[in-house]
């Protein structure tokens, strides 16, 4: 397939998919709970009833700020979604590697602390800035898992990265990765910047409507793209077979992440932010150990 | 047969104006605290505004009233409260509501009523008709930052935020995440309770309007107002009905602290433990229905006894419900004090010292966990408490998770108590009914409600009213120690800290308080310039 | 009015996102929202979610009576739910002011209250859901809340029984008609109007 | 070039110094300022067209004395690259003084111009020994600039004088005669031709010369932990003079470490392992001692010091890995440290001149007072936003592509580097978040108090900052103009620059990176219209405070000192560290500026100082200049 058309598959398939994801993680977590749960489509349903109704901006608010956030930040998710491969391992892979994309997706969630300061509510400043201090705390971590896999893949490229060479640094490194994307995800325990009975989902506060759809997509999309790129590290084959792996993989995934939130309380930021410094530790194992060779 | 056991419970004592200050100081450093106090006007009486203070003797398990008058013309009595800081309220209450001042009170300002309330106009005087509606509607309370400067943030906390599904108002001042101060602005809920009861009720629908004084836990202040109108009035209550009541305060005290463990764990990020609190929780709650044929505001309390009776059917389905709720529950909170992170974020956190504690006069579980062995039940013993075993715990941490520990213990202490209560129901009436109700008596009934000491004064009005009612609920005496818990703390604990009291605000807002950080209360000026901004 | 109930009820189908507004409850309807969320009951699995800004939610769960001071923020709350919306009254007291409902500090209310709201913010008052009770218990919360989905009927209905020739009494009793349309629309009205 | 080199220069001289002379007066202040625009263009131009054939002046004599009877003018492909950033950053904050100028003081505007022109003579002469007279020039110019009649100004210049005059300059000076006595000539031909030999047979002499060239260079650069004198001395300057000292004057000790460190001295890995270290000690420190400013000028100062770490480090690691063997990584950092620098120009000049405006309008640079500028001046706001976003390296805008080659060039390589591309990557999100605080604490939320604003600043203002931001938009999106002067700079110095550019992305070989900033721009900005289409709010309401009225809307306001401050503690130590090693700094300094110490303690007096400074200097060069054959 041309892969201009399979990007397109791709990042529809990224759009679609992502919400079920989470509505998936719903019900895993519902049964944990001893509920029902919702349906696994339910965030796809308000995500359209979100995207049906008007959004509404706050008087006090930065208006341009205030709209550009949400486009901004959906904007740059859906344009890592067009060189990560997902569904189909061919994409537009040679618009970014995995520097770009860590990039896009603090540019999300820059935007989405942007767009929490122009609303200019105290919680949504107050959430903002804990969203900005976990995503420093969060690149202290990653920058080494980074490093750790560009010296044991030998480059940053997704064609030099995907799938990671089978080295002991390697499987540090996919570990250490897979517990960032559980902390990037803003599942909780490190939730702190959307805590709802602290701040009141702290930047999106004053979103609504539309606006907050985008927002609640790009959070979906960017739990997705996550994963994708874990999966990507490790499944060594392509074809048919790579694409049915990488979706029964992702629902695995999901429900196990979603299992584990399930048994979390919520940090304060300092304590999201020291865990996130110490486990900067398992980055620099892996970031050893691949120097070493191994 | 039958009994009163309340015999002996206070001591009604008329003071004069001089020698107040002096005897409260004596009561005071004999260990008393100040309970609660009330104004009533009895001019059609005798021309005369009277102020009760009762004092709580938990020594000698009595409650010492003092009474004082003022004639009509000259409202005036001396204010106890540069003796007994626990005092203020109560008298800015009175002085709000009936109209007495106090002389030297430090800070004598509106505390009760709207900020667009007329000056000059006293619901609870006698003189004021219950529904006559006052002009104005605009808005009080808002984001004053008072003590705010460019370094700290004003964080306004309700009436909506989700952390309190109850409109109450606190602002609290943050630099670097850390909170520096702490208002807080009550009233929300004031619905003119008393007023009403003395108006339009009659004396056995009270029970029914105290039981709406709160959702959470009713029952205990429909108790207590039994309590009082039955030692006003001598009423002997029958064994059955002081053991069904007891019952039914123990059923709502397991309810509201499963209740407390789910909201504490939701606050905390932890839904999965609010969820699973919240289903052993349903068994209690259908214990409730059971019995009283409703899941809360049970009506079970009538004067004199209750209304419903127990089967032995109900017994059995009861202990068996029991059972599910206490191997669910005891399930639940194993696995809560097993998850480190949960406790790391309870403890050392909202600290509240026992000096600061007794100081404050703080009651029930938040001052069993600042290591004050106190509890109602055991001190003044009530309905069937006297006739039952049962340990009180007290913990020293001062923290968070102490509040947290005294209420586990409790909650199985209550299943215990069930347990022996329906073991050991006795046989006979629920209901006396053969009372006179006597005029212009005076009774005080106490109970231990979930959240701590709960204190109810009636003057009995005769042709089955009652002339004035007066609840406490124990909210009133722990929310000032939150000021002093919040500060220093993250900011992100300051809903488990808030929390950490069980505040009932609409138990304590049919009065209601205010209490600054600073000991200030700054309502009146800026408050109104807010409302002049607000307009233009 | 109809068509707009119609629209709303297409919208929130499958996904009604509720902001609770406490004014000036006893906390017994409250708990029993939270309750409706709990395990047993579980409406998450309508879809129903409880969220913390007014600016997430399609509907309002009003519990209380209104209390006078009170009355300004629950206006300010109402006021920032977006359109369209829907008021749910739970319990007794938001029903129709309860055992309080005409002291000096209450306003006695959700009907109360659209007055005064239409009278002094000149703000229309929204379709509303009467779920009376004290507390209302879960199944009758889910009950109201299913009714403004949309996923099934109400029981009730409002009817007017005219005689013949009726005359100023007809006018009289459809300006009162007039008047309710716009807290019943079409949903579920507190008592008939029954003419004879 | 259709003009002659000499007549360049000629038009050159004459225009700065009628700029100066015009100064002087009080009356025609917008003048100088359009003259050094002028200049500055020139300049500019004169860097693109970076013209290798420009060669003027006699052979550098044999004698001190008689070497400063001749002079060696030239332009070569570097030259001309820091032509350009010296062109472009000089043209926009003239142009931003057209409208400022009348505020100054009298020094001020005449150093102005001069200190254009010692900058241009820095760039262009061919010989150690007239670099380091302009260099000393340049020093002193900008001193004017710095103790310009503000409060504390003069303790900011004297630290500034005490710092880099009596320590770098010394020793610059000291470690320039001692390399022409070694290669018997201070002309670059003469010394890459002789000295990089000697110095690989002579360890010792290669480690001192080093360290001395480095140092002196190094505390020019601010280098931690020589990097104290910057905050004081940039939020003492005008806006414009530090976009000016912190755009150019900081890149010329970039200019010559290039020189040296490629061409001067042989291939060394621990140098450039020692550059690398100091620059990431430079970045990481830097960086986040800036998160914890409230201080509008001081927090871009001390991002200037980190953006500064940036961009030694990939000096460092390029050379570091040049002599390890990785040409393409080498090559490519290398590349990363000279496209950093000119990203680095034009973000930070435009910062300092929004920074600058605010001040102008506001009299506060303090972050806790101001706020909700946006409303108020808008033109500024949106350059400061773009400046912000360049800075902080979100993608497409230029600070994210010369990162980028950063990460690329250092990551991959199995080799420690690898580990101070990461820290760099960790300090990106830093420069992120201590950005988000800048915009947010200046523009958006709502200030500490009434703010008495007139509006937006002059159009002249505006101007300069809309060029600069453009620019850091189309540096980002085109990098491909940038990087061929690069590589043209790069082959002056003896580098094979890598051919990166794969319209539309660029990409570097063997899987190491590829990014492709054009599709990126285009897809983000296609991708965000329609999405703004479709989100347009239709209504509007008061903000929802969770149910209270707002009687006092400023209390509501997140202070600047409260920002990320859960994170400050968690990283509590880098703090103490950092502030140990700022001790030894200035330990250092004093030790090796003990001349200037005893003109510190004995003057107080500026003049006396710069005079004392002059005769000192004239008396080094004499002294020495008898000692050389």
């Amino acid at each position: 397939m041309m892969p201009e058309l399979s990007t397109l598959v791709n990042v529809v398939f990224v759009v679609l998919f992502a919400p079920l994801l989470d509505g998936i993680e719903r019900k895993v977590k519902a049964r944990l709970q001893t509920r029902q749960g919702p349906p696994v489509l339910q965030s796809w349903y308000d995500l359209i009833k979100l995207l049906k109704r008007p959004s509404v901006e706050p008087s006090g608010s930065f208006g341009w700020l205030f709209r550009l956030a949400p486009a901004v930040a959906l904007s740059s998710v859906l344009l890592a979604s067009t060189f990560v491969p997902s569904l189909l391992a061919r994409s537009m892979g040679f618009w970014g590697d995995l520097i770009a994309f860590v990039y896009l997706l603090a540019l999300a969630s820059l935007f989405l602390a942007l767009g929490g300061f122009a609303s200019c509510n105290p919680y949504a400043q107050i959430g903002s800035h804990r969203e900005i201090s976990l995503l420093m705390a969060e690149e202290f971590s990653l920058a080494f898992i980074v490093a750790g896999l560009a010296v044991s893949a030998g480059g940053l490229a997704f064609s030099a990265m995907f799938p990671l060479p089978l080295k002991a640094s390697s499987v540090v490194g996919v570990l250490a990765f897979a517990v960032m994307v559980y902390v990037s995800g803003a599942r909780v325990p490190f939730d702190v910047a959307e805590a709802e009975p602290e701040i009141v989902e702290g930047p999106l506060i004053e979103f609504s409507g539309r606006s907050l759809g985008l927002m609640k997509l790009t959070a979906y999309v960017r739990r997705l793209l996550l994963f994708t790129v874990l999966l990507n590290f490790v499944i060594p084959f392509g074809g048919v077979l790579r694409s049915s792996v990488y979706v029964a993989a992702l629902l695995v995934l999901s429900a196990v992440y979603a299992a584990f939130e399930a048994y979390f309380g919520r940090f304060r930021t300092a304590d999201a932010v020291r865990f996130l410094k110490r486990f900067a530790a398992a980055g620099f194992v892996c970031w050893l150990l691949a120097v070493l060779g191994w | 047969m039958g009994r009163s056991t309340l015999e002996g419970r206070f001591r009604v004592i008329d003071v004069s104006p001089d020698e107040v200050a002096e005897v409260v100081r004596e009561l005071f450093e004999d260990g008393c605290y100040y309970a609660t106090g009330m104004g009533v006007d009895e001019r059609p009486l005798n021309g005369r505004f009277a102020v009760y203070h009762a004092i709580n003797c938990p020594k000698r398990g009595v409650y010492v009233i003092l009474r004082l008058t003022a004639p009509e013309n000259r409202p005036s009595v001396p204010s106890i409260t540069p003796v007994l800081r626990g005092a203020e309220w109560a008298e800015r209450e009175a002085h709000d509501m009936v109209g007495v001042t106090f002389e030297n009170h430090p800070n004598l300002e509106r505390l009760i009523l709207p900020e667009d309330w007329p000056d000059g106009v006293y619901p609870l005087r006698k003189d004021f008709p219950y529904n006559r509606k006052m002009a104005g509607t605009e808005g009080t309370a808002g984001v004053r930052g008072e003590r705010h400067d460019e370094a700290t943030m004003s964080v306004p906390l309700g009436p909506y935020h989700p952390l309190l599904h109850e409109p109450e108002y606190f602002e609290l001042y943050v630099r670097e995440d850390r909170i520096v101060g702490a208002d807080y602005r009550g009233f929300h809920v004031h619905r003119g309770m008393e007023k009403l009861a003395e108006s339009r009720m009659t004396l056995n629908q009270i029970p029914f309007l105290a039981e709406r004084i709160c959702g959470i836990c009713g029952c205990t202040h429909s108790a207590a107002y039994c309590q009082a109108v039955e030692e006003a009035a001598g009423v002997e209550v029958p064994e059955r009905a002081l053991y069904i009541r007891s019952l039914m305060l123990e059923v709502e005290r397991i309810h509201s602290h499963l209740l407390w463990f789910g909201v504490a764990c939701h606050l905390l990020g932890f839904d999965s433990g609010f969820m699973h609190f919240w289903r052993a929780r349903e068994y209690v709650m259908d214990i409730a229905e059971l019995i009283t044929g409703n899941r809360k505001t049970y009506g079970i309390n009538l004067v004199g006894g209750v209304r419903r009776d127990l089967s032995g059917e109900k017994i059995q389905k009861t202990l068996k419900l029991l059972e599910l709720a206490e191997g669910e529950s005891r399930e639940v909170i194993d696995n809560v004090v097993g998850m480190k992170e949960l406790i790391a974020r309870m403890e050392g956190v909202g600290v509240l010292r026992r000096k600061d504690a007794r100081e404050i006069g703080v009651v029930g579980p938040v001052a069993r966990a600042s290591g004050i062995d106190t509890d109602v039940r055991r001190d003044h013993p009530y309905a069937a408490y006297g006739d039952l075993d049962f340990k009180v715990p007290v913990y020293r941490g001062c923290d968070v998770l102490s509040r947290f520990l005294v209420r586990v213990d409790e909650t199985f202490e209550s299943f215990s108590l069930v347990r022996q209560i329906l073991e050991n129901l006795p046989d006979g009436e629920i209901i006396n009914e053969e009372y006179s109700l006597p005029y212009m008596e005076f009774g005080l009934g106490s109970t231990e409600a979930p959240r701590g000491e709960d204190v109810h004064m009636v003057l009995t009005g005769g042709e089955n009213q009652v002339y004035r009612w007066h609840p406490r609920a124990p909210t009133y005496n722990n929310l000032p120690a939150v000021p002093l818990m919040l500060e220093g703390e993250d900011v992100a604990d300051a809903p488990i800290i808030i929390a950490s009291i069980d505040p009932c605000f609409s138990c304590t807002d049919h009065v209601s308080i205010v209490d600054a950080g600073s000991g200030r209360v700054l309502w009146r000026g800026p408050l109104l310039e807010g409302v002049e901004r607000l307009r233009r | 009015m109809e068509t707009r109930v119609e629209d709303y009820r297409k919208l929130v189908k499958r996904s009604l996102w509720v902001f609770h507004l406490n004014s000036g409850s006893c906390n017994g309807c409250d708990i029993e929202i939270l309750n409706v969320f709990a395990p047993r009951n579980d409406v998450e699995r309508l879809g129903i979610k409880l969220v913390g800004s007014p600016r997430h939610a399609d509907a309002i769960a009003l519990t209380g009576p209104v209390t006078r001071e009170c009355l300004p923020k629950v206006v300010d709350a109402i006021k920032a739910v977006p359109e369209p919306k829907i008021v749910l009254a739970i319990g007794a007291c938001a029903c129709g002011g309860g055992i309080w409902y005409d002291t000096y500090s209450v306003v006695g209310g959700v009907k109360e209250l659209y007055r005064i709201m239409k009278e002094e913010y000149g703000m229309e008052a929204p379709p509303t859901v009467f779920i009376p009770g004290c507390p209302p218990k879960p199944e009758a919360i889910i009950y109201g809340v299913a009714v403004a989905k949309g996923m099934i009927e109400p029981k009730q209905r409002r009817m007017v029984y005219v005689e013949e020739g009726g005359g100023d009494e007809l006018a009289r009793m459809l300006e009162e008609v007039n008047g309710l349309r716009h807290f019943s629309a079409g949903f579920k009205v507190r008592r008939d109007v029954n003419g004879t | 070039m259709w003009l002659s080199f000499s007549l360049f220069i000629l038009i050159l001289f004459s225009l700065l110094g009628l700029a100066a002379l015009l100064g002087l007066s009080r009356r025609t202040s917008w003048l100088p300022a359009l003259l050094s625009a002028v200049a500055s263009l020139m300049i500019l131009i004169a860097g693109v067209e970076g013209s290798g054939s420009w060669r003027a002046g006699a052979p550098v004599g044999t004698s001190i004395l008689a070497s400063l009877s001749s002079i060696s003018l030239g332009v070569d492909g570097l030259s001309a690259f820091f032509l350009i950033i010296l062109g472009l950053i000089g043209l926009c904050s003239s142009i931003y003084s057209l409208s400022s100028f009348k505020h100054g003081a009298t020094t001020y505007r005449a150093a102005y111009p001069l200190f254009i022109l010692s900058m241009f003579l820095v760039l262009i002469v061919r010989s150690l020994l007239w670099f380091v007279i302009f260099w000393e020039l340049m020093t002193l110019f900008s001193q004017f600039l710095i103790a310009n009649g503000r409060e504390g100004s003069r303790g900011a210049a004297l630290r500034y004088f005490c710092t880099t005059k009596g320590a770098a300059d010394f020793m610059l000076l000291s470690v320039v005669v001692i390399i022409w006595k070694l290669s018997g000539s201070p002309a670059y031909s003469a010394i890459s031709s002789v000295l990089p030999a000697y110095m690989s047979s002579h360890r010792l002499t290669f480690v001192l010369i080093s360290a001395g060239m480095l140092t002196g260079l190094g505390i020019k650069a601010t280098l931690v932990p020589f990097h104290f004198w910057v905050p004081d001395a940039y939020t003492s300057a005008p806006g414009e003079a530090a976009a000016l000292m912190s755009g150019a004057m900081e890149k010329l000790p970039v200019y010559m470490m290039f020189r040296y460190l490629l061409t001067f001295s042989p291939l060394s890995a621990p140098l450039g392992l020692a550059v690398a270290v100091a620059g990431t000690l430079t970045l990481f420190f830097g960086t986040m001692f800036a998160l914890r400013q409230t201080d509008s000028k001081r927090l871009l100062a001390y991002h200037s010091v980190g953006q500064m770490g940036y961009i030694v480090m990939a000096l460092g690691a390029g050379l570091y890995l040049l002599s390890r063997g990785y040409t393409l990584l080498g090559s490519l950092a290398l590349m990363a440290s000279l496209f950093h620098s000119l990203n680095h120009a034009t973000f930070k000049s435009l910062l300092f001149l929004t920074a600058s405006s605010v001040y102008r309008r506001t009299g506060l640079r303090n972050l806790n007072r101001l706020g909700g500028l946006w409303k108020v001046m808008p033109l500024t706001a949106v350059s400061a936003l773009i400046g912000s976003l360049a800075i902080a390296g979100v993608p497409p805008l230029n600070g994210f592509v010369s990162k980028w080659m950063i990460y690329v060039s250092t990551m991959p390589s199995s080799t420690v580097v690898s580990l101070f591309g990461a820290l760099a990557l960790f300090i990106s999100s830093v420069t992120a978040a201590s950005f988000v605080k800048y915009f947010t604490t200046v523009f958006v939320r709502p200030p500490a108090g009434e703010l008495n604003v007139s509006g937006e600043v002059p159009p002249w203002m505006t101007v300069p900052q809309w060029i600069l931001a453009a620019l850091c938009v189309f540096l980002g999106v085109y990098p491909y103009l940038p990087l061929r002067a690069i590589s043209r700079a790069l082959g002056v110095v003896g580098v094979k620059a890598p051919a990166l550019s794969s319209f539309p992305g660029v990409v570097v070989p063997r899987g190491l990176g590829n990014v492709a900033p054009l599709t990126f721009f285009v897809f983000m900005v296609v991708l965000t219209s329609i999405l703004l289409l479709l989100v347009r709010p239709v209504m509007r309401l008061p903000g929802w405070t969770t149910g209270t009225r707002v009687l006092r809307e400023t209390a509501m306001r997140l202070p600047a000192g409260s920002y990320y401050a859960s994170f400050e503690e968690d990283f509590g130590e880098v703090y103490g560290f950092g502030a140990a090693i700022r001790r030894l700094g200035l330990w250092i300094v004093r030790c090796v500026g003990g001349v200037a110490r005893a003109a510190e303690r004995c003057s107080a007096d500026m003049n006396g100082m710069l005079i004392g400074a002059f005769v000192g200097l004239l008396i080094f060069v004499v002294v020495l200049g008898r000692g050389v054959p």
